[in-house]
């Protein structure tokens, strides 16, 4: 219905194979890109910007990391989390250890900590398949916060490694109010989710796809296996690395191993099951629903608690929490596998044929 | 549909002694054929002769035990999947090995991975090599497209697809790598008359157009008979038969063992 | 040396229980090819409604009675509500919407029985058997050898549930073949609903016995995660495999923790058995008593 | 020295020159849209007139075109037109045996053809045709081992390597074309003998294509989709004559079964149409809209009530209530606008159909909805342009006034008369024929039977020759009751008959379709088309139909007598592949009454049921008979009640 296609045709291969074929679409992202440079920053208070959109723009970026590797090349990771903090780890010592180390290049080091990690880890994937590979990512999951929690030269010998983050500076501009930070983090997942998508729209996205849906004539037809999985697990935990170190810097400021637990490697996986597997829109859609479910939770809680008069056990939030995340997972898997980013998809189908059914 | 006409060259895949066993499973014994460069080499035989496996040999799925491969003059013990892919050897599958979550372009795209150099980082950024080469290889994806009929179908997810428009896709994806020798794993099975006609006219269309070396498996003998210049008849493993048409058609073991049977 | 056997005993001992939770996830991968992550979730949730009903004033019999029956209907209906609807969907897909799973489990029962940590017990002491003390020099908890008995009681039940009973036969009828069960007349769904439910009583054994051990609380769930590399290398599908494995992840985490441990500070415990998998799995992906698959193409 | 644009290639050199870098030809062509400016197509006119040149193509030779829309198709004609030549465009789908008669009677040497297919058909027909020597290809395709025919590249680089050596060759060829020389020779499709060559020269059609651009307000922003036969008159004045004298973008679609994807593509902003596909389009809509959602097929059918009552008006500009203003914006925002966006028609200025009457329900639905759709009126031998609805003057049942420079006038006999500078020079060879059609007062009879309304808009009744009386002495026109017929989305063709007789019958052929879908959705099984025309409700369905057209019959003064007494419909659908049919879809009425002789004494004869068999050609080429048991069945009639004067 809001699509008025006709005439929109296309003279050249370039234009065919943009990012956003469709002019309705290009204006609607050009929007929501203002929106989020523009006026976001003008309206949104402290709270809905260090409490909901950084922390949702920090989950979306490790979101579509997960999903180059899961969804994209279809390997199974639990372990997300651990690579974020070799990322915020990563970042933190490069900062901490190399005197003037700008800090977007300590990000990048970070994430490419991380990638040589997740190169480790991935090696495996050359031998087996499936939950075994999931498995063997529990095992950077548990390695990788061992490993920061006992060699204390990580966290520069504080005690149970908690870091604190340095003073965030660039080009003389300092990052320290909340508004910053979120330009600091907006830019860095607008640039790297671009890249993303440039990457899965190439040969090396097709490379992936191809070794996800059918990896014996991914073979045959001349795709390297070994590298392309590799450079699936690279890329992945590089994007994971830098929304570690985002999430150090941008949002807690304070962070230690544990909290980079399997806890949050799930709740990652979740925003991919969710927001949709195989999809860079998806990621965001997930992370966003994913961060904004509590609140909704709470904001629906509060006042029925009020109203009823009861007082809600201390507990009860968070165990309703997990039933919910819980069911709809189990929910989605069960409807709508492709998740909130096919609902999107059936939806703008529906209103490019309007008022054709199909 | 002529076939006197076409040129055969030389030996360009020859394959000597092959045997090959799945745990005690004897698959192919004592296998020993050539392939002529521009002809089309057909296979034959009952199910579980060993057909596939013998295609899974030529290009590195499956690695014999014993035997030599022979590829472009260069001999070898197995070959390699990649290294094959590489040489110019592509091939379709029995059972369709689309990669289901993509659209039919790029699916073909696929079959041009080989030929694009561009580091992920120039993809990432999208400029320079990494833009041209994806701009040039859709065209010649496109020309494939053209070639076998399928521009309606070009954004189509390859699922949605019916059996027949996935083969032809399949066989789209295996061009689109331009090889010099293409190997077809029954392009024609679960097909209706009109589809498999079609698809023989893609066969001889690329032998033709291409010059592509195409050795093909395929159960309808009267396809077979047609389009092929020779053609390999196997048996439990063994080859019983090794000709041109007529010759097969009047070799007293093929009888025996397969045409009598399947007609 | 003697240390050293007295360290391998209770390795081993442990790595019984370890077997214990992976006889859970081999009994339902076995039969419907879902690599069940809650597995963990429903041992944390039979200690906990074990106790809760104990707190409630139940004596231990009628619990234990009462909690194998939740435990059935709540295999039953994971069976009926989350898993028949996934049929014939990616082995991934279902390992996923487990993890969910987990997660409803450990809300609910949280939701029911409160968060807090809990003692149990079953009235066996973890102190050491002072007959073996006595004789060889070697500490050997009475608890972790009754866990033991126990374990190899539920074994051999299981064994001969398999191998004697109409149900058992079938059972591995469908674990074989899907296909082929279901041509021969074994009604699936049935079978299934079967073994969710054996998997729940398994489930509430381990639960009692961990939650004896270490107290019932929430990280009695990460008990299942101790009980994937011991799939890993007994291989998901074979029931001695998850008891050698179980043993040997005892056995060799106990070992390392103590010879390895104090060299690169210890607490190695949490990931030396994956890593040890992990290794392991390169050279063999199938685990020890998988078989190897060819890939037909 | 002022610039003479008075021929055709002098029109493209100057679009070279003044818009070198527009559009000038695009082709959907591995998946994007190839386009040519004008300053590239001229370079390729030119090399190509060259390679023809080169080749021994001479002034006044006639140049055979065979094939779908290729862009360079319609170079290959300005180059012939730019040697003095006289290109000849084929209907691409007719059988070798067709081309026989066109090729020798225009004596072609040379033949330029789309593809294999008609390069076939080319060498096929090419013992009969002794003249034949020259045959030139546009894709390749499958021709590699043809050694006796030649590519367009190989020809073009002829043209190139001539072009180097003879530098001024070219432009003095272009300086030698009159404007009264011959530009184009379109054959009449004949509905009955041969067909004839009708010679139209650069004037005419110039003329013709400068009246309509005028007329329409034209620009070279203007871009319309090119998918109608080259031989057809229509599209050389769309896609030839409009495109070179206005300088637009012609848009060629990829192939025949892309033309709706590809008109999707492109939104043209002139769009022309037979009004044939208007109504498979229709059709389509309505099917498409019974399996949408019962919202979605309530705010449909509420917002077409609504564009029914006012959307033609709020198009002609006229004055509507605001609450009607309202729901109609609203519509336009929620169905009208989001329908001309997926029928491809959103940016559509102009759309005109012609060739036959358009249905008024039809006609109205199109307008209502906002697409500017208007009927013309003209024949091959006028360029297509003799009548024009002007916008915001548009009358369901007229083909509008006078176009600029067309004289009108009705003879006698109620013939439609024209004359103007857009009509033809002769007929090929054929001077009785022209000496027949042009009276001495330069006259062209169309053959049209018409009148003039009272605001000088013209309404076609019928063809003249088919005019008739019945039996009771009044007017029989069979053309008007068949499409009153026709207009009935359920029937596809309608053939009556009635003169020298004392009632009407009628043939009916069903929409496939249609009724097809109306009976799947009845659950109504049937095999095919044989079985399905013979089901009874089949048959109560087309009562229904007959007895409305009947209705209305009685109520227009002089047609009372034309009520359809009784019907039958055919076991098989009319074909122009046996004969029954023109290639434009016209009913060879002579021809289907002989063939079906026996149908029509069973009519008349007051039979209920009649055996018939039918050989048929199948598409392959095969033949083989077809015997059906047909019934026949009676339609109520009304009494005459002259309707009041509107």
């Amino acid at each position: 219905m809001l699509y008025r296609e006709a005439g929109q045709f296309k003279a050249s291969y370039a234009t065919d194979q943009q990012i956003f074929p469709i002019r309705q679409d290009r204006i609607a992202v050009a929007a929501l890109t203002a929106l989020a440079f523009v006026i976001v920053p003008l309206v949104a208070d402290q709270y809905w910007l260090s409490a909901i959109l950084i922390p949702f723009l920090i989950f979306a970026l490790a979101a579509v990391g997960l999903n180059i590797l899961t969804g994209y090349a279809g390997q199974l990771s639990l372990g997300t989390a651990a690579f974020m903090a070799v990322g915020a780890f990563g970042a933190w010592n490069f900062v901490l250890r190399v005197p003037g180390m700008p800090l977007l290049v300590a990000f990048a080091l970070g994430g490419i900590c991380a990638a040589l990690v997740g190169i480790v880890f991935g090696l495996p994937s050359l031998r087996i398949k499936g939950f075994y590979l999931a498995v063997a990512t529990l095992a950077a999951q548990f390695f990788v916060v061992w490993a920061l929690t006992k060699f204390n030269w990580f966290s520069n010998y504080s005690t149970s490694g908690v870091i604190t983050t340095q003073r965030m500076e660039i080009l003389g501009f300092a990052f320290d109010t909340p508004r910053a930070k979120y330009f600091l983090t907006l830019t860095v997942v607008v640039v790297l989710a671009l890249a993303a998508k440039n990457m899965v729209r190439s040969s090396i996205g097709r490379a992936w796809m191809a070794i996800r849906d059918m990896d014996v004539a991914a073979e045959v037809i001349g795709i390297p296996m070994l590298r392309t999985k590799l450079l699936a697990f690279a890329i992945s935990s590089f994007y994971a690395g830098v929304a570690g170190a985002l999430y150090a810097y941008c949002y807690l400021g304070t962070v230690e191993p544990e909290g980079f637990n399997l806890d949050l490697s799930f709740k990652i996986l979740f925003m991919i099951i969710l927001g949709g597997v195989g999809s860079i829109l998806g990621s965001f859609l997930g992370a966003g629903f994913i961060v904004l479910l509590p609140i909704f939770l709470n904001t629906v809680a509060r006042p029925l608690e009020n109203l009823l008069g009861l007082s809600l056990p201390p507990g009860l939030m968070s165990n309703l929490e997990l039933i919910v995340f819980g069911g709809l997972i189990i929910f989605f898997l069960i409807v709508e596998p492709h998740g909130l980013a096919r609902l999107w998809q059936i939806t703008k189908e529906k209103l490019r044929l309007w008022p054709f059914p199909h | 549909m002529a076939t006197a006409a076409r040129k055969s060259g030389d030996v360009v895949l020859k394959l000597e002694n092959i045997s090959l066993a799945f745990g005690g499973v004897k698959a192919l014994s004592d296998i020993s054929f050539d392939v002529r460069e521009y002809e089309v080499r057909a296979i034959i035989g009952p199910n579980g002769a060993g057909k596939s496996s013998l295609l899974n040999v030529i290009n590195g799925v499956y690695h014999p035990q014993q035997g030599t491969i022979m590829f472009r003059g260069k001999q070898r013990r197995d070959m390699d999947t990649h290294e094959a892919a590489a040489q110019g050897i592509a091939r379709t599958f029995q059972n369709i090995a689309l990669f289901r979550g993509m659209t039919v372009l790029d699916n073909i795209m696929t079959g041009r991975n080989l030929r694009m150099n561009a580091t992920f980082i120039e993809q990432a950024i999208w400029v320079g090599r990494a833009r041209r080469e994806e701009l040039e290889n859709r065209r010649k994806v496109e020309e494939v497209i053209d070639f076998l009929e399928i521009q309606h179908i070009r954004k189509t997810p390859v699922g949605r697809l019916p059996y027949g428009l996935q083969k032809r896709v399949e066989l789209a994806r295996a061009l689109a790598a331009e090889p010099s020798l293409l190997l077809l794993d029954e392009p024609m099975a679960g097909m209706n008359v009109e589809e498999k006609q079609d698809m023989c006219r893609f066969v001889l269309d690329v032998n033709e157009q291409y010059g592509t070396t195409i050795v093909l498996i395929e159960h309808d003998m009267g396809v077979v008979m047609d389009i092929s210049d020779r053609v390999v008849v196997l048996d439990y493993g063994k080859k019983i038969g090794d000709g041109t048409p007529d010759n097969i058609r009047n070799n007293q073991t093929v009888i025996d063992a397969y045409l009598g049977v399947a007609h | 040396m003697s240390f050293f056997f007295e360290v391998l005993i209770g390795g081993l001992l442990s790595g019984v229980m370890y077997s214990l939770v992976a006889l859970g996830f081999v009994l339902i991968y076995k039969a419907s090819g879902v690599f069940n992550f809650a597995q963990g979730s429903l041992v944390f949730f039979a200690a906990l409604t074990f106790v809760g009903l104990r707190e409630h004033g139940f004596n231990s019999a009628l619990a234990l009675l009462a909690t194998l029956g939740v435990m059935i209907v709540l295999g039953l209906l994971i069976e009926r509500i989350v898993l028949r609807p996934l049929v014939n969907q990616p082995q991934i897909t279902l390992f996923m919407a487990t993890i969910g799973l987990s997660f409803v489990i450990e809300g609910f029962a949280q939701l029911l029985w409160g968060a807090n940590v809990r003692g149990l017990e079953l009235g066996i002491q973890d102190e050491p058997i002072e007959q073996i003390t006595t004789y060889t020099g070697m500490n050997v908890s009475k608890f972790d050898l009754s866990a033991a008995g126990i374990a190899a009681l539920l074994v051999t039940g299981l064994a001969l549930f398999f191998s004697r009973t109409r149900i058992g036969r079938a059972l591995r009828a469908v674990a074989d073949d899907h296909q082929a069960a279901l041509a021969v007349g074994i009604p699936l769904q049935q079978i299934w609903g079967i073994v969710w439910a054996v998997a729940g009583f398994v489930a509430l054994v381990a639960g009692l016995l961990w939650g004896a051990r270490n107290g019932v609380q929430f990280a009695l769930t990460f008990v299942a995660l101790k009980a994937l590399p011991v799939l890993i290398l007994g291989g998901f599908e074979s029931i001695p495999g998850a008891i050698v494995g179980g043993l040997i992840v005892g056995a060799s985490e106990k070992l390392a923790e103590v010879y390895l441990g104090p060299y690169v500070g210890g607490g190695i415990e949490g990931w030396f058995p994956y890593v040890l998998a992990l290794v392991f799995l390169l050279f063999r992906p199938e685990g020890l008593f998988g078989e190897k698959h060819i890939d037909r193409v | 020295m002022e610039e003479r644009l008075d021929t055709f290639p002098r029109l493209m050199l100057h679009h070279a020159r003044v818009r070198p870098n527009d559009p000038a030809t695009r082709e959907k062509d591995l998946g994007i849209w190839q386009t040519w400016t004008w300053s590239q197509v001229a370079g390729e006119v030119r090399a190509l007139a060259c390679g023809l040149a080169a080749q021994g193509f001479r002034r006044g030779m006639h140049l055979a075109i065979i094939g779908d829309n290729r862009p360079r198709l319609y170079w290959a004609m300005i180059a012939a037109d730019a040697l003095g030549g006289i290109p000849v465009p084929m209907y691409q789908d007719a059988p070798a045996a067709e081309f026989v008669y066109v090729l020798n009677d225009a004596a072609i040497v040379y033949a330029i053809a789309e593809d294999q297919e008609q390069v076939d058909k080319l060498l096929e027909a090419k013992p009969q045709v002794p003249t034949l020597a020259h045959i030139y290809y546009d894709d390749p395709r499958g021709l590699r081992n043809y050694d006796t025919v030649t590519s367009y590249e190989t020809l073009a680089k002829i043209g190139r390597e001539f072009d180097a050596a003879h530098p001024g060759f070219f432009d003095e060829e272009v300086a030698k074309g009159r404007p009264d020389d011959v530009s184009i020779m379109l054959y009449t499709s004949g509905t009955t003998g041969k067909p004839k060559g009708v010679c139209q020269t650069h004037a005419a059609f110039i003329a013709a294509a400068k009246g309509g651009c005028e007329f329409d307000h034209l620009t070279a922003d203007d871009s319309i989709l090119s998918y109608l036969p080259m031989a057809w008159v229509g599209d050389h004045l769309f896609s030839y004559a409009q495109w070179l004298y206005a300088g637009f973008t012609i848009n060629c679609p990829e192939s025949g079964d892309t033309v709706m994807t590809d008109l999707r593509e492109i939104g043209p902003t002139y769009y022309f149409a037979p009004p044939r596909i208007f109504e498979n389009l229709l059709t389509q809509v309505m099917i498409r809209m019974e399996d949408a959602s019962v919202i979605k097929r309530w705010l449909f059918r509420y917002f077409t009530d609504v564009a029914r009552r006012c959307g033609a008006d709020i198009l002609d500009g006229k004055t509507v209530a605001l609450a009607d203003r309202l729901q109609y914006w609203l519509g336009n925002l929620l169905v009208y606008g989001p329908l001309r966006n997926v029928l491809g028609m959103s940016r559509i200025r102009i759309a005109y159909t012609a060739g036959a009457a358009i249905g008024p329900d039809l006609f109205r639905f199109y307008r209502s909805i906002g697409v500017n759709l208007k009927q013309l009126y003209g024949s091959t031998e006028t360029c297509a342009y003799v009548c024009l609805q002007p916008n915001g003057d548009v009358k369901f049942d007229t083909v509008g006034v006078p176009a600029p420079g067309a004289e009108v006038k009705i003879a006698k006999n109620g013939e439609v008369l024209v004359r103007g500078p857009m009509l033809l020079k002769e007929y090929y060879k054929r001077p009785d024929a022209t000496a027949e059609s042009i009276d001495a007062e330069g006259y062209f009879h169309t053959g049209d039977a018409g009148i003039f309304d009272a605001a000088g808009h013209l309404k076609i009744i019928d063809r003249a020759k088919d005019v008739g009386k019945l039996g009771t002495g009044a007017i029989f026109a069979p053309n008007y009751i068949e499409n009153k017929l026709k207009f009935f989305p359920h029937i596809k063709e309608a053939v009556v008959f009635g003169d020298q007789r004392d009632k009407v019958c009628a043939f009916i052929n069903i929409d496939m379709g249609s009724s097809g879908n109306w009976a799947e959705r009845r659950g109504l099984p049937y095999s095919g088309y044989t079985d399905l025309a013979a089901k009874p409700d089949i048959y109560a369905l087309i009562r229904e139909c007959v007895e409305k057209v009947n209705a209305e019959l009685a109520t227009e003064s002089g047609l009372a007598d034309s009520q359809i007494h009784r019907f039958l419909i055919l076991h098989k659908e009319l074909d122009p592949d046996d004969d029954e049919l023109t290639r434009t879809r016209k009913v060879r009425r002579g021809f289907v009454a002989e063939k079906y002789r026996v149908l029509i004494d069973a009519l008349y004869g007051g039979k209920t049921v009649e055996h018939i068999e039918t050989l048929v050609r199948f598409e392959d080429g095969r033949s083989g008979m077809v015997a059906a048991d047909l019934q026949i069945a009676d339609a109520k009639t009304f009494p005459a009640h002259a309707k009041q004067a509107a």
